[in-house]
């Protein structure tokens, strides 16, 4: 029983941070924000380095390293919001390495891998996708459906409408496809979308954290009636509740990202419950960063915003805290019912 | 106990309902900017006026209503229902206005008063300061005095309507040698000089509704300060008494409306048969409900006693917390429309945000219940 | 519009309040508690001021007052756990004046009305009550069960058995009868029930109300680190909380007692809200006090947890928060579709 | 990472639980007083004793088998499991032993652990005082010696087992003229003396788990005295570092199966289909897998670091709160069997109300958290 990440993994985690310190910080994201368009300097940096193909299988050209791994770029990107659509690309790389054919995984996973195609994953109803994240950018583009499983086409092959969403970091589309638009994803479906969840939950984890940190500093230098704010219980017990709920959101994440890796037959449940955690920690930690900043934090020029808004989207994404727990309350009676019988 | 409107009370709502329907405001100008949306809102005000329903809680002398309370909150909750702009000038019409009737001079009296009801001259408040946050008393903004005019150098923040405001209530420190609330006086602070540079302030939503003031050697004649030279404190406190009163009656019905459009959402998606939804949407609803029963009841001790108690922090308090909890979950009802760039939906989440810390934090409120409500003992602090 | 109470009711108020500071002090009713018995003595002198007739009708020996005269009863007996079978009785005096017939009314009321008989008011499942507050004592017993409705019994006719709750302040039975015991109520049970719903309500607000002054009156006293507790705003603000949670139960319940009298068309949907808000806040107020008051809160000589025990059970009785915001909900869909036809 | 356990752990773990399933404790004394309770908890830890099982983390040299904190968590998780009672002097094992290898005399050591391991001396805990509460520097309790003993005066409250204990943890004050936290001294009490009264405290469950203890020229020999006169701060502290690393496993494990039991009610009564119960529950179990993973991480951190952080103030709140909304919606889906006096389940409702004040209040573990783990300023009050 160990937590600790490995020396590898630690190094991976340690030249993450220290380059989005550098190539992606708050005045940079905000720029792009506001322009409403990609970093691509810095995505094609990151494909240099080789991170959207850091889960993918070493002979379709990625780093075949694990979840474990690519949880960590997630939660150190989500921590800058950085204006890269990594999240989107590997969500649909994840998606047709688990439930593509060989075939479609030697045809599509290199580009995705080397970053050479950007990919998406919307999930659709009546071959609808709203707010697709990366939709408007992506060459390749994943529709999950429920009930009709997924299937994957390129870009040319749907609809695509820019749709911004509240959070400009990140561009967002509506993609519709007909029915008889791209091919089947015939594979597993299921374990791609629960590696899905445990990257966008990373995501979260890594917007919970700078949520907090940006707040502890805060209340630490803002002063009122003589003393830093951070000093009163309404604001220190504030972000006692907010360390809480990001450990919660951090702790099942971390056990969905080794459950994927070591202990699949758990990973439905560590996924459901990692996104149902992270999605509820998203919207309050971020939330609590804006209120525990006072009027400032309503400002634009705060930059505490562009996490409450990461997180509002990423909290909904491939389905919200309820959906998880639904979930989550199926595989409780299933275990009672396997138990009983 | 008597939870219905009285016979005068019912035929004020009705004439006001009724001449809110035949004149409705001209259309809200698309992406206009804040210069146009202002116009657009001073054009409703004189509308408003001409009909005598600019301020029908003025007393009847300064061209008012001399509603009662209730009459004012009825008024509001119309102006709500009928989701109308407010008056352009209306910091002016609730805060300057009676700041003014209770402390201004006969001089003062005659010459704000009435463009402040026509909306000819705009008003802001210039309270707040970036150091000071919820802390009056440690207002930093300095007026000394040269001549019978004073000096007034400083920074303001959260300014509303700042650019395109004639006069502002300011608050700035004329003594630094008296403990710290009793060295501040009021005054009304022309805002067309070069001395006031207005610089807006972006809030999360995209939006400046607020703006900061940079005040270099602005200058206000001494016939402009209000109740006193010292007197601040006292006089702020007046504004600060009226700032949430009447408001309250419309946002509480903005909440309702929400509260109905996301109800109406959950019937049309099938919703409100999940027992999940069903409970939370009812929660929101006793919650909206608690709010208005806690409003008139506020006001009928306004009524009985004269002043509103301390307990109108609850409402504030409830309020906010309850706007908040219903955009969030109008995100898993409503669906993405609400998590859409530019949707009103959108806004509505964004906006919310604000409102546990605009018009007093809700920690702020918790203090002011605990310590004026329950009556438990202020914390004091080491430095 | 007015929130005041009249002159009448205010005297009814302080009269009960000085009556039960002196007949209902916190070691009589602990004694009591204890002993697992009703004070008979306090029940007596209710009786003789009339209290268990307030709100029947005078030709049946009552005093014709309101909803609201009732629900101030309930609410100062609340506040004291007084040890009698108060409510209880006046559930099924309620019950018994909406829904049974002119002759029930006098064949039934007179006795409850003068305390010469009590009353109680259980909801059934296939024929049995559990916990029926005040059975085990009650002359007079309605048994009301959803989908077929209500029916009203002597103590006689039913089989009763001893079913203490962790409320030692009244009784509790399991009351089950067979399927054609009693005779049936047949007039307006729903009504009846909604005013029973708004006499708990007040029981709930009375609890709250005195969880919290007990609460204020500690933590002004109690000092740690040189200064009172209730400096701190870890405490101050959940005393504030106490009072908000408080003030939503109260402000719907007088609302709710208020719509009994002068507006019953909305009686269903404010009798649902104020159950809802009253019961949560009783569990959260109570619980909230017993935490305020730290180490000394868990002691059974601290006497707050009477208020505690008395919230579960009454936040339970006739159907706990969630069902009642189920049917508020039913109520909000229904005008609804009223509005759109 | 690596959330399996290792092949030895497994086999420690396999060991136990076969030696549990094969060695169940005696039928629990129904009805059963406190003293009863207490030689049946005795007699199971004879048994645990004599398989060697009784304080499996001690070291071998006194009679422990050596476990690495991992096999110490599994064994309370594994004692948890098998719903077996604690041994009877489980404060003895888990505090006072440690606290003696780490600060006692060889003497001490050779004359205290044996009897603590066997069950043969019960060990109890006097160190809050009714007027301290959390302060533990502000412990009025004085010992002042006399020849080669010490005359200790004073109150300590909540100090459960007092009534079988023969020794006493005793923090006192030894010196009133050094700063609070300096003057303080910790000795072993004999129990067994007039000078100790023992008063019951009953709590809201109607039972009394903890006793109030008044001291009168209670007289503890010099030679009692545990890391030296004026250390008892620090000794004191040991004591408190080794409070919460074991038992929470077993807490932790006894909420698992309280919400294994609330999940099978719900299914029975079929309100795991209602989407609001299966809501509630989702988040109950999600929140109680937290807590086990953040055990285990806190755990891990012990093993790599040497000690454990502050972050298992977290560990506790959450168990606390977790417990205590489990319980209450046990009412809602258990039904009324919940609220019946003597229930194992109404039980469980009060008793989880003690949880978030016993072993530092969730105030004061948020206080820590902030202070501790965020590095925010401490709060410094002015009287």
């Amino acid at each position: 029983m160990d937590f600790g990440l490995t020396d590898d993994q630690r190094e991976i985690q340690r030249t993450a941070r220290e380059l989005l310190a550098e190539r992606a910080r708050p005045e940079r994201v905000r720029e792009h924000a506001e322009a409403g368009r990609s970093d691509e300097q810095l995505w094609r940096e990151l494909c240099e380095l080789g991170w959207p193909g850091i889960a993918v299988a070493e002979r379709h050209g990625g780093q075949g390293l694990g979840s474990i791994e690519l949880s960590i770029l997630c939660e150190e990107l989500g921590s800058t919001v950085a204006a890269v659509p990594f999240l989107p690309s590997v969500l649909a790389s994840t998606l047709i390495e688990h439930a593509g054919s060989p075939e479609q995984h030697e045809r599509l996973l290199p580009a995705l891998a080397s970053g050479e195609s950007k990919g998406a994953l919307g999930v659709a109803v009546e071959g609808v996708a709203e707010l697709v994240v990366g939709g408007s950018e992506a060459d390749v583009i994943v529709l999950v459906e429920e009930d009709s499983g997924a299937r994957v086409m390129s870009a040319a092959q749907a609809e695509i409408g820019a749709s911004p969403s509240i959070d400009p970091t990140r561009s967002c589309a509506r993609v519709s496809a007909p029915a008889d638009g791209g091919e089947p994803l015939e594979g597993e479906v299921a374990a791609g979308m629960d590696r899905a969840l445990v990257a966008v939950s990373s995501e979260l984890v890594g917007v919970c954290d700078r949520a907090l940190k940006m707040t502890v500093a805060y209340v630490k230098e803002r002063r009122q009636f003589g003393v830093p704010v951070g000093s009163y219980q309404a604001v220190s017990h504030r972000c006692a509740q907010m360390l809480l709920e990001t450990e919660q959101a951090r702790s099942t994440t971390a056990y969905a990202a080794w459950a994927a890796d070591a202990d699949p037959e758990r990973l439905a449940e560590a996924a459901a419950m990692a996104k149902a955690a992270a999605s509820d920690a998203g919207r309050e930690v971020t939330a609590s960063a804006i209120q525990a900043h006072g009027g400032i934090g309503f400002t634009w020029e705060a930059d505490v915003h562009w996490l409450y808004k990461r997180a509002q989207l990423d909290a909904a994404l491939l389905g919200a805290a309820k959906h998880h727990r639904a979930r989550l309350a199926g595989v409780l009676a299933e275990r009672l019912s396997a138990h009983v019988s | 106990m008597d939870l219905t409107f009285s016979e005068r009370e019912a035929a004020f709502r009705d004439e006001l309902r009724g001449w809110l329907e035949e004149n409705p405001p001209d259309p809200k100008p698309e992406n206009g900017d804040e210069a146009a949306l202002s116009e657009w809102r001073r054009a409703w005000q004189r509308r408003l006026y001409d009909a005598g329903w600019a301020a029908p809680s003025w007393p009847t002398e300064y061209g008012g209503r001399g509603c009662t309370p209730t009459e004012s909150a009825i008024y509001f909750e119309e102006i709500g229902r009928a989701r109308v702009p407010l008056a352009a000038n209306v910091l002016g019409l609730l805060l300057g206005g009676p700041t003014l009737m209770a402390w201004g001079t006969d001089e003062q009296k005659e010459r704000y008063l009435p463009p402040i009801l026509s909306g000819e001259e705009i008003w802001c408040q210039g309270f707040s300061e970036p150091e000071a946050g919820s802390d009056l008393a440690g207002l930093k903004t300095r007026a000394v005095k040269d001549g019978d005019e004073w000096v007034v150098n400083g920074q303001k923040v959260w300014t509303s309507g700042a650019q395109v405001s004639k006069w502002c209530m300011l608050v700035a420190r004329t003594d630094t040698d008296v403990p710290k609330h009793k060295g501040l006086t009021y005054f009304l602070m022309d805002m067309e000089q070069d001395a006031v540079q207005v610089r807006p302030l972006r809030q999360i939503t995209g939006e400046a509704e607020f703006n900061e003031l940079f005040i270099e050697d602005a200058r206000i004649p001494d016939a402009n300060v209000v109740g006193g030279v010292g007197n601040g404190w006292q006089v702020a406190l007046t504004t600060l008494m009226n700032e949430r009163a009447g408001l309250g009656f419309a946002l509480q019905i903005r909440l309702r409306q929400l509260l109905d459009d996301v109800i109406e959402a959950a019937e049309r998606r099938g919703l409100l048969e999940d027992p999940l939804y069903a409970d939370a949407l009812a929660d929101l609803h006793m919650r909206c409900e608690s709010i208005r029963l806690l409003a008139w009841k506020g006001l009928s001790d306004v009524e009985r006693y004269g002043q509103p108690g301390p307990e109108g922090s609850l409402v504030k308090w409830l309020w906010s917390e309850t706007n908040q909890r219903l955009t969030q979950l109008s995100v898993d009802i409503v669906g993405t429309d609400v998590l859409k760039a530019g949707s009103d939906w959108s806004y509505e989440l964004l906006r919310a945000r604000g409102n546990t810390i605009e018009g007093g934090t809700t920690e702020v409120l918790k203090n002011i219940v605990a310590e004026r409500v329950l009556g438990l003992p202020r914390l004091k602090v080491a430095a």
